[in-house]
């Protein structure tokens, strides 16, 4: 609760710094004031365990979620003074709203009632309706965020009518009851399975699921970089942790088992394919996240007891990665004036090893190359997916990773090539120390993983 | 209060269901269907109502508020959106004049 | 202690090699010390070797998945360690007359490839194993990528994803596998061994893991990475996957699929056999045709493995002993012929047989340098093929007449394609262009190496008493078998 | 007095010694100094032979050196075995070989690479002596295949020439054919008796029924490598090839030993054969045909040295007949009489190609008798003796094997006699072309020195009187040599001759007459002739098809050879460049195929998107409404 409160009244604040004070101050500030909410997350400081009438439980799992989107949170935001150092629009603004859908995360994080999680998801995704647009004078930002605005109110639409179905049976929005419920229910219930159902699909629309996934790469290459970062990372997590939630509580029917199952294969299956012919980095990285959301909801499939830590892990290590690669990526969109195509990356290892080699090893974490921490996450999943027995849907993701490994070397091999006209990567101090942070994170995690376990 | 209740439980629960999945699946064919950005936010609009309704209806069969506390939740949130759709539509509108949803077509493969 | 040492010596090396980035002599100088260095430690365990498996390092790193951190080798394990370390020193030697590009990071990505090879060798725990295994790739494929021959880019990236889809399969079965295992969870391959797995599964889980350890070697059907790519890596990196990395392979065989999958091994070896033989003489009648020197020599590595495979497959003593002392004999071997190909590419700047032959009255020295190679080539005995081939031969009788008819056949298509070789590259009219005979550096790689071959030619028991007493012990699990 | 032991292992040792010597010392070494060395060494060994030979009790004394091959149950010695068998061989090898040396010194004193040819010609014997040495037959095998690598090296002496490196190739891959079988049959009787030396194999063997069909398997195998390395039908075309080395080398090892080897095996375990008559009725039969394809062939080459390696062949397939019919004592009698005269033979052929300066084709020969006045006597006294004139040794050895032959299969041995005299035939028609009639060639001949004489006249006393050493019982004699090897090889104990001694007499009687004509008639034909007949070409059909030695050679190149290149070949173009590559590169070219028309979906249009959400809802849900 307190670290809510905390977060949203940082978000006033830094509102109102945006009127009074210059732009410098704002990223501190905002660090400063998470910093504090992960500490209070960290100490479980008056956290009562039902808080508005058990609504919302800050579990282990919780906790431990809304910490680390805190933390991915702080990385984005230190990204945040370098970015807008050149940009006109407001900055307060963008800080707010980021800390607003922060907020949404965290109640993704600890719902435990559906009202909580309509609220969440909604919280989540305002903000980033707007965030999206955040360039107005450019009409791919404001298409952008259109897009998402048409697609994710007809996604919740779904979501709404889900829980409405759910409610129609229990006559409450409390998961605890639904639990209840469903464990009471001998014979398959026609209108359970609508309710689970279509919940499903509205949460599967935030992952980014196939055939929900439409959104994903249209907005992370319209949006301003350091928006699509924090979708990618803040974002994912909140709404695997929500969905995890949910499953949770509700386990995998037979009936949404299934469905689940093939959601993973076709969500494996477009992201790596569509990933191959991509040239755009901005694209490539939103359809490897919906790759990875597909080993995320193969775990989410298992869902075996470790599921909980295992997303964790899989999310976080994969945020620190995308945050590194987002801030790279940047540094080398600028250093070729604005060209956005994978061949931007060509000669950084000749300019600035260190930097190629953080490359180098964020990208092979994604790809999931043993003593990184991505080939980790994977392994785990591996271990859930066959320790429920989904041998086969488990036997394609490892093909399919094998195609990821394939468009993530393509990318590392471009930063060895050398430039074809002369680049100067400039790396701001503060960009280049969070992307050693990232990197010397990926490698320890992937050394010691039972840090994170 | 009783007698909105009791007014409600007049009509059965299947009569309910049915308008509401009416109204929303109208809703989702308006989505597809139309070409004007607006009507299609409207048409999104009226998916959430049918939604409403069909909680409200619940709520009262049920006999627990929840349900119609979840409705305002659910209009304050559309209200919320619709600021949101409408301000991003203004500035497509500045940015390439016209609010014809076909025109969101530079970002694709 | 030592075993840690194996591993960080290399690396060190390595690192200190990219830190410093010293010029190409010193780089060599400080890579063939490295490898000098891990040579004298893997002897003194050799010498000390007192026929029992031993575990030197034992440590918990994930419980909750079975990872361990346990090091240490039986006979088997000891022996590939040998073969690593004798070879190195060579491979890195190679440098020194047939430099690649940048010195400092050629010889720091050999290192880091000595060392993750040590690690293979040496892990007792399954996980670990995989992870050295993957690893092993890693500098193979920035060398290929930098410094390889025509068309590097497609070829390399070919040969690392088929390499990774059988990783990927092995870690699969690893994953399996473990979680087989009672809880706490444990990868170590003495728990995995004591796994009894249900026949079903065993059946299924062979193929997964076989298709590692069969891109690897290569076996035929999964061999299409192996010449094109052999024949565009550059010398050294042909040399470390030929002789060194091909082995993991015949080693994955024996620690994996017959200790944790004995019924499977025993029910598809007539399957792997077939394959493995067919795919020895099929290499072995391409390679008598083939132009490129050193694509035939790919092919002839190729038949060899296919051979060592099938007779590890007949499952009895002979078999696998003779197929174990071979990975020494053939690893030996194939730095000789890839040096010496890489001599005379060199010398006429092709590796193509048009631009050579007539060339012995220049190159005498050469020649008998050359002839005693192909002698070992095609196992004369006192070399040390011979005995590995007799081992074979007998293990495949010992299986089925008729296998063995099909293996002896090799020693005639062996003869046949090396011979032919032999006499493309040396012999017929004198040209008229004066290619240098070999000189002191060239003597002082291969004079050793062909010592080395008709010494273990001689006493090959140097070699068989290491996998003697495990080879025993691990025909427990297949006493059913004939 | 040194030990047996150490003087056996001297025996191969010191070869070996002069091998490595020689050949790392190539550049310092004159011809001389090189070749001189040598033959001190081969005879340095020929006396340690001699020795041991006078020590020997007849027992069988087995020298064991160090464990060479031990896995699980398999102990493999390194080991020789001195018994009078071996003993035999390693007199013949070092004292022919010997002799062979001394005669190199003068016959490739001008060739630049002499020292090398006398490091490998070390190398050869010491192989050689390996093979005859061993006690098991893994240590032969050593030798087997060191022989064969060194024949190889011999035959492509003189590399620069392509068609002599094809024939040592096609040597080496003929010899490793019959190899193939000698390894299964290695692999074979050992998985049987659990080791492979020679005495225990004997022992264990002895316990088998006769016609065990897992003898006549591994005796079969066995008698493939023999065919293999002593040219045998089917795989003999190697040997006249094989002459393209330098005529010593086709004395010592195309002649003398290396190819006696097949028989040696044989003769080493003949109690395994002896159990397998089955086998030995095909040893019989293989050996009636070569003699008589050599001989016949022999008529019609106009090489010297083509015509005395065809007989070579020829004579090999006597000693095979007598081994088929189980008479090995005649069989190691011929051997050794065979290696006097035969390598005289080839020693007299390079003395006249040295003194015509390297011309070998009798047609350009003729009255040298006068010009080479030893070399004639010499090839004269060796040519009475192949044709088998008594008292000369050919005459005994032949008829042994003619006898016992008659005894089994008087079939075979009509067939035998009848090659007996076409031996005659070719060999007189050689001598008179060579050196009667007068001179047709443009060289100035002289004659060679006394370095390649004296070895001349040495081969030439032993041809004489080499009969000595196995004298019938009908001629008073004690078949001495048979007695001898009686201590070592069980079955020529056994061997006895079921023929009366006036049958015996007949039959030599009969052979000798027939011999006797058929050289008259040669004399008519050949001896005053200064023309020669013209090509083969304008003969009848059957004759041209001997003249072309039965079309063997081409028979195996259009069956074998050309078409393994065809499929070498085949399996490269089609198999690996239009299957296994396209098939690897084409998954990754599928999937950017797929990946590229599935990009389309993400068209962009906002419409279409939700479309596809509804599309994919609506499908999902009727999947789950399925799987409940």
């Amino acid at each position: 609760m307190s670290a809510l409160i905390v977060i949203s009244v940082l978000a006033v604040a830094v509102l109102y710094l945006g009127i009074f004070s210059n732009k410098n101050v704002l990223a501190p500030v905002t660090i400063l004031g998470l910093v504090a909410a992960t500490a209070l997350l960290a100490s479980g400081w008056y956290i009562p365990h039902d808080l508005l009438h058990g609504m919302l439980d800050f579990d282990r799992t919780a906790t431990a979620f809304s910490m680390g989107m805190a933390v991915v949170a702080m990385l984005v935001f230190a990204f945040g003074p370098d970015y807008y150092a050149r940009k006109q629009w407001h900055v307060a603004e963008q800080y707010a709203l980021m800390l607003f859908s922060l907020v949404g995360g965290l109640l993704l994080a600890s719902w435990t009632n559906l009202l909580m999680l309509f609220l969440g998801i909604e919280v989540l995704s305002i903000p980033l309706y707007v965030l999206a647009g955040g360039k107005k004078r450019s009409l791919r930002s404001s298409e952008a965020s259109l897009k998402y605005f048409l697609l994710g109110s007809f996604a919740t639409a779904f979501l709404l009518m889900g829980i409405t179905l759910l409610y129609g049976l229990t006559g409450s929005f409390d998961m605890g009851v639904l639990g209840t419920f469903m464990a009471a229910q001998a014979a398959p219930n026609m209108m359970l399975n609508f309710g689970l159902f279509f919940v499903l699909a509205g949460m599967a629309f935030k992952v980014g699921a196939v055939p929900l996934h439409f959104w994903k790469p249209d907005v992370y290459q319209g949006a301003p970089t350091l928006v699509t970062t924090f979708m990618a990372t803040v974002v994912l997590m909140a709404a695997i942790v929500g969905l995890h939630r949910f499953i949770d509580v509700t386990g995998m029917p037979q009936s949404l088992a299934a469905t689940m199952a093939l959601l993973v294969l076709a969500t494996l299956l477009v992201g790596n394919l569509l990933a191959l012919r991509q040239t755009n980095f901005k694209r490539l990285m939103a359809y490897s996240s919906v790759s990875h959301s597909g080993f995320l909801l193969l775990a989410l499939l298992a869902n075996a007891d470790t599921v909980g830590s295992t997303l964790l892990y899989y999310t976080f290590t994969y945020a620190l990665a995308t945050v590194g690669l987002f801030i790279l990526f940047t540094i080398a969109k600028r250093a070729n004036n604005g060209a956005e195509h994978l061949g931007i990356f060509k000669g950084l290892f000749a300019a600035n090893p260190v930097m190629a080699l953080c490359a180098l090893a964020l990208l092979l974490s994604l790809a999931g190359i043993p003593l990184t921490a991505g080939f980790v996450a994977k392994y785990q999943v591996f271990l859930l997916a066959i320790g429920a027995g989904w041998l086969k849907v488990m036997a394609f993701g490892v093909l399919m990773a094998l195609v990821g490994i394939y468009y993530y070397v393509m990318v590392a091999r471009e930063l060895f090539l050398p430039a074809e006209q002369p680049v100067t990567f400039t790396v701001a101090p503060l960009n280049g120390l969070v992307i050693t942070l990232c990197t010397i994170a990926v490698l320890a995690l992937g050394l010691w993983p039972a840090w994170l376990i | 209060m009783d007698n909105v209740i009791t007014a409600i439980r007049v009509v059965p629960l299947e009569h309910y269901f049915f308008l509401s999945f009416l109204l929303f699946s109208i809703g989702m064919a308006g989505a597809l269907l139309r070409r004007n950005i607006i009507i299609v936010i409207m048409c999104l609009e009226l998916m959430l109502n049918s939604v409403n309704l069909l909680l409200v209806a619940l709520s009262a069969f049920h006999g627990d508020p929840g349900g119609q506390v979840m409705v305002f939740f659910i209009m304050l949130v559309a209200a919320a959106e619709v600021t949101v759709g409408l301000a991003i539509l203004v500035q497509l509108k500045r940015n390439a004049d016209g609010v014809d949803i076909n025109q969101l077509n530079r970002l694709k493969w | 202690m030592v075993l840690l040492a194996l591993v960080l010596i290399p690396l060190i090396a390595a690192v200190l090699l990219l830190a410093l980035r010293p010029a190409a002599a010193t780089a060599r100088g400080l890579a063939l010390t490295s490898s000098l260095l891990t040579l004298a430690l893997t002897l003194w365990l050799w010498y000390t070797w007192n026929g029992t498996a031993v575990t030197a390092i034992n440590h918990d790193w994930v419980p909750a998945w079975g990872m361990r951190l346990v090091l240490g080798y039986s006979g088997i394990g000891l022996l590939m360690l040998v073969l690593t370390a004798v070879l190195f020193p060579f491979i890195i030697g190679t440098g020194y007359k047939q430099p690649v590009g940048n010195g400092a990071l050629v010889n720091a990505l050999l290192l880091f490839c000595q060392a993750a090879l040590f690690g293979v060798f040496m892990a007792q725990n399954a996980f670990l194993f995989y992870i050295f295994f993957e690893l092993t790739l890693l500098p193979i494929f920035f060398l290929l990528l930098r410094w390889g021959g025509e068309h590097k880019r497609s070829i390399t990236i070919r040969f690392f994803l088929y390499t990774l889809l059988g990783g990927l399969a092995l870690l699969f079965s690893i994953a399996y596998v473990t979680l087989q295992t009672p809880v706490p969870h444990s990868a170590d391959f003495t728990a995995l061994a004591a796994l009894d797995l249900p026949m079903d599964v065993q059946l299924w889980l062979f193929w997964a893991m076989f298709l590692a350890f069969a891109i690897k070697m290569p076996i035929f059907p999964f061999h299409s990475w192996q010449p094109e790519t052999y024949t565009m890596a550059p010398t050294q990196g042909t040399m470390v996957l030929s002789a060194v990395m091909g082995k993991m392979g015949i080693y994955g065989i024996v620690v994996f699929l017959f200790t944790i999958l004995p019924e499977g091994s025993a029910h598809w070896r007539h399957v792997v056999v077939g394959l493995s033989l067919f795919g020895a003489i099929y290499a072995a009648v391409i390679a008598f045709r083939q132009d490129n020197f050193k694509r035939l020599v790919a092919y002839s590595s190729m038949s060899h493995m296919g051979l060592m495979c099938a007779a590890l497959f007949a499952l009895n003593t002979y078999g696998i002993s003779g197929g174990l002392y071979q990975t020494f004999a053939h690893g030996v071997l194939m730095v000789c012929l890839f040096y010496i190909a890489g001599m005379m590419h060199q010398r006429v700047g092709s590796h193509h047989f048009a631009q050579m032959g007539g060339m012995k009255s220049a190159m005498p020295r050469l020649a008998l340098l050359f002839m005693l190679v192909v002698g070992n080539a095609i196992a004369m005995p006192l070399t040390q093929s011979f005995p590995g081939e007799w081992l074979m031969f007998t293990g495949l009788w010992r299986m089925e007449p008729w296998l063995a008819l099909a293996g002896v056949v090799l020693i005639v298509l062996g003869a046949i394609y090396m011979l032919y070789a032999y006499q493309r590259v040396l012999l017929g009219p004198d040209r008229s262009h004066t290619a240098p005979d070999a000189d002191g550096e060239e003597h002082f790689l291969l004079v050793p190496l062909i010592a080395i071959c008709f010494l273990v030619g001689l006493f090959p028991n140097l070699v068989l008493q290491l996998v003697d007493a495990p080879v025993q012990q691990l025909l427990n699990s297949f006493t059913s078998l004939p | 007095m040194v030990s047996a032991d150490l003087l056996a292992t001297l025996v191969p040792a010191l070869p070996l010694l002069g091998a490595l010597s020689i050949g790392f010392g190539r550049r310092k070494l004159s011809a001389n100094a090189a070749g001189g060395l040598a033959t001190a060494l081969v005879g340095l060994s020929f006396v340690c032979s001699l020795l041991l030979f006078f020590g020997h009790d007849g027992g069988t004394r087995i020298v064991h050196l160090f464990n060479w091959i031990t896995v699980g149950t398999m102990h493999i010695p390194f080991a020789f075995q001195v018994d009078s068998l071996s003993l035999w061989m390693m007199l013949v090898v070092t004292g022919v070989g010997t002799l062979i040396h001394a005669y190199s010194i003068g016959y490739m004193h001008n060739d630049p690479r002499v020292a090398t040819f006398f490091a490998q010609l070390n190398l050869f014997s010491f192989a050689m002596l390996l093979l005859v040495m061993g006690s098991n037959f893994l240590v032969t095998f050593i030798g087997w295949e060191g022989v064969g690598i060194c024949s190889y090296l011999l035959i492509g002496f003189w590399y620069t020439n392509p068609e002599y490196n094809y024939a040592g190739r096609k040597a080496f891959v003929m010899n490793r054919i019959g190899d193939v079988g000698m390894v299964l049959a290695m692999a074979l009787l050992f998985l049987q008796f659990g080791t492979l030396n020679y005495t225990e194999v004997s022992a264990q063997a002895a316990n088998f029924s006769p016609g065990n069909p897992l003898l006549v398997g591994a005796t079969l195998l066995l008698f493939l490598g023999a065919t293999g390395k002593s040219a045998q039908l089917p795989l003999l075309t190697w040997l006249p090839d094989a002459m393209a080395g330098p005529t010593p080398v086709s004395a010592l090892i195309h002649a003398a030993t290396m190819v006696t080897a097949g028989i040696f095996l044989v003769v080493r375990s003949s109690v395994l054969f002896e159990l397998a008559p089955y086998t030995q009725d095909i040893i019989l039969w293989v050996g009636v045909a070569t003699a008589l394809f050599g001989a016949t062939v022999g008529l019609f080459q106009n090489d010297i040295k083509k015509v005395l390696a065809y007989s070579t062949v020829s004579q090999l397939g006597y000693m095979f007949a007598a081994l088929g019919v189980g008479a090995y004592s005649a069989g190691m009698f011929h051997v050794t009489t065979h290696a006097f005269f035969k390598a005289l033979l080839f020693l007299g052929a390079g003395s006249v190609i040295h003194a015509l300066g390297g011309e070998q084709d009798i047609r350009k020969m003729g009255g040298l008798k006068n010009t080479t006045r030893t070399t004639y006597l010499t090839f004269l006294i060796a040519t009475l003796a192949i044709a088998g004139i008594p008292p000369l040794s050919g005459f005994f050895s032949k008829d042994g094997i003619l006898a016992s032959t008659f005894a089994q299969s008087p079939l075979a041995y009509a067939v035998l006699v009848f090659a007996a005299m076409l031996t005659a035939l070719y060999m007189f028609r050689l001598l008179f072309l060579t050196f009667f009639g007068t001179y047709r060639g443009k060289a100035h001949p002289h004659e060679s020195p006394a370095i390649m004489t004296v070895p001349l006249v040495v081969l030439a006393v032993l041809s004489a009187i080499g009969g000595a050493l196995n004298i019938p019982h009908v001629f008073g004699g004690h078949e001495w040599l048979k007695q001898q090897l009686a201590t070592a090889v069980e079955a020529v104990g056994a061997e006895h001759l079921a023929l009366s001694a006036s049958t015996e007499y007949l039959l030599m009687a009969l052979s000798t007459a027939l011999v006797v004509l058929t050289i008259w008639y040669a004399w008519t034909i050949y001896g005053k002739k200064t023309t020669l007949e013209g090509e083969p070409a304008d003969m009848p059909l059957p004759k041209r098809l001997v003249a072309k030695r039965w079309m063997l050679d081409e028979l195996y190149a259009a069956v074998f050879e050309k078409p393994y290149g065809w499929l070498s070949r085949a399996f490269f173009s089609v198999g690996e460049t239009r299957l296994a590559v396209p098939l690897t590169a084409g998954t990754g070219k599928a999937a950017h195929s797929v990946a590229e028309w599935m990009r389309k979906l993400q068209s962009g249009n906002t419409s279409f998107y939700l479309f596809g959400m509804m599309l994919g809802v609506v499908v999902l849900l009727l999947f789950t409404l399925l799987s409940v």
